[in-house]
């Protein structure tokens, strides 16, 4: 099989992990993305970055998958943040009320003290 | 074309990796009638819950499959996602539908968003349940907008993005 | 992906402006199985070429319809091209199915490429007259070409562009 | 119906008409493209340019257009250009033999003492 309709890259660096989401997040490419992601969510010593400017479709599926990677944050009490969101993911982000808990999580990142991040699309 | 129905009909495996064929079967037709970008794109959200519900709670093998009926109608589109599977409770299910907007985040039950999607995205949504699950989502045209959005995208040009 | 046959089925009306989807769908189709780009292109228009066909010479009316089937096999796809309108003789039209290289441009017959160019994109092409005409297009996989081809590419990303 | 996968337009120029053509030119759209072209091929004053920069798709109907623009230009004596055509149009344009007349074509234009026409893709 080779329909590269998603791509999901892990970056790591000294403060934090980036995960860069790309392509059509589905019921498909829902495993791929958790595979990589929630051991990422467990490592509470660094920031979990999630960059979605390249991502270009997510459903409820996807949207499942995020409510419970920052759950599992908000459980360690260490930061995420969801960053560069397209404006149609935003739209569907906000129409289900996962972005309360985005900002939520954003008020209580800063409040920690953590460097504003770059949020330029 | 003319201004009687016309229908386009689409049979996938009942599995993940099918749905995209959905959604792009849904883009054509629905670009076709003069859609904007953003209600293909609510559009696409909606089928897709739909068959992400038959691949995952209608059949318990791998061998099921999923019809899509297209109907274009001349100030609407219904779209028609039919499994032969188990059925449900959707009056039942349909009260459960619910948004994350009044939960907080550690309550927050993860699943049971597909049915209040497709109430958001849709202008209407239909569940029959008899011999399996019919979905009928139905969005309507609004011929104001959305004139301009469809210039020279083609299956051709797809292919020859970066 | 299972390596048992997959088969995705798609049924439109016989009118020119529906042979896109069918364009569509075997985009969808094709670059999921791993063909190259320029295999994806040539197919295209051998699925094209087959209604076309159906749109022309089938159907003395409008509602008449074609129904394609893409199995998706191990190490090829088969793409099966299905009219009820009135059938024709296959063996001699096939005979006659020629390029233009041999021809004057005064002399050059403007029609009758279709068939030329159906075999000349694909691996193999059958032809049925039962009951309408039913085009078998056959194209093998090179698992060795083209697996790069196909990144990011999504009906999401194809309104995207200008 | 809005779906703009074709399109087609004409630039009179003082010596020569340039059609340009973009998008899939298919059964759905052979006669939009006909209905503008053949009259232009009729003017034997001005050179026909025939512009395809942005041609995505071509299947025998078209083919079949311009053999028939071709074909008319010839009985005119009148010059007509192919130009900037994309690779994978011009293999269906070698495949099918056409091409051998775009090239007659030009020949003919050259001997009668056109200037060169820009080539470039
Ligand atoms: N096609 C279907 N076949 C069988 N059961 C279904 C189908 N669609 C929905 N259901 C039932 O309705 C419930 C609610 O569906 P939904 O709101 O989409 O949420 P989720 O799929 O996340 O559970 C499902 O959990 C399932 O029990
Ligand atoms: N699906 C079909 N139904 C009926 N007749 C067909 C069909 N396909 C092809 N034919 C016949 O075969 C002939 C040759 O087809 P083709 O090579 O595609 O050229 P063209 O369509 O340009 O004539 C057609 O002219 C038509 O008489």
């Amino acid at each position: 099989m080779n329909t590269k309709l998603f791509d999901v890259i892990h970056e790591e660096q000294s403060d934090r992990h980036v995960i860069y989401v790309k392509g059509e997040l589905d019921l498909a490419s829902a495993e791929q993305f958790r595979n990589i992601a929630e051991p990422l969510a467990n490592d509470k010593t660094k920031t979990l970055v999630i960059y979605l400017k390249d991502l270009t479709y997510i459903d409820s599926t996807g949207i499942g998958i995020f409510v419970s990677l920052l759950k599992r944050r908000q459980q360690l009490q260490a930061p995420v943040l969801i960053e560069n969101i397209p404006p149609k993911i935003q739209r569907l982000f906000d129409l289900t009320g996962v972005s309360r808990f985005f900002a939520a999580e954003r008020e209580t990142t800063k409040q920690k003290g953590q460097k504003a991040n770059d949020e330029r699309v | 074309m003319k201004e009687f129905e016309q229908v386009v009909q689409l049979s996938i495996p009942a599995k993940a990796e099918f749905i995209d064929l959905a959604r792009l079967s849904l883009y054509g037709v629905a670009a076709k009638m003069g859609f904007s970008y953003e209600d293909i794109e609510d559009m696409k959200v909606a089928v897709s819950e739909a068959c992400n519900n038959a691949v995952l709670h209608a059949y318990d093998d791998e061998t099921g499959r999923i019809d899509l009926r297209f109907e274009m109608q001349p100030d609407a589109i219904r779209i028609i996602v039919k499994d032969y599977g188990k059925s449900f409770n959707y009056e039942q299910e349909a009260k459960q539908a619910a948004s994350l907007h009044h939960q907080s985040l550690d309550a927050a039950k993860i699943g049971g968003l597909g049915l209040f999607m497709m109430q958001a995205l849709m202008d209407q949504v239909e569940v029959l349940t008899i011999d399996g699950t019919e979905v009928i989502l139905t969005k309507f045209l609004n011929r104001n907008e959305g004139e301009h959005n469809h210039e020279f995208i083609s299956s051709s040009s797809i292919q020859e993005q970066p």
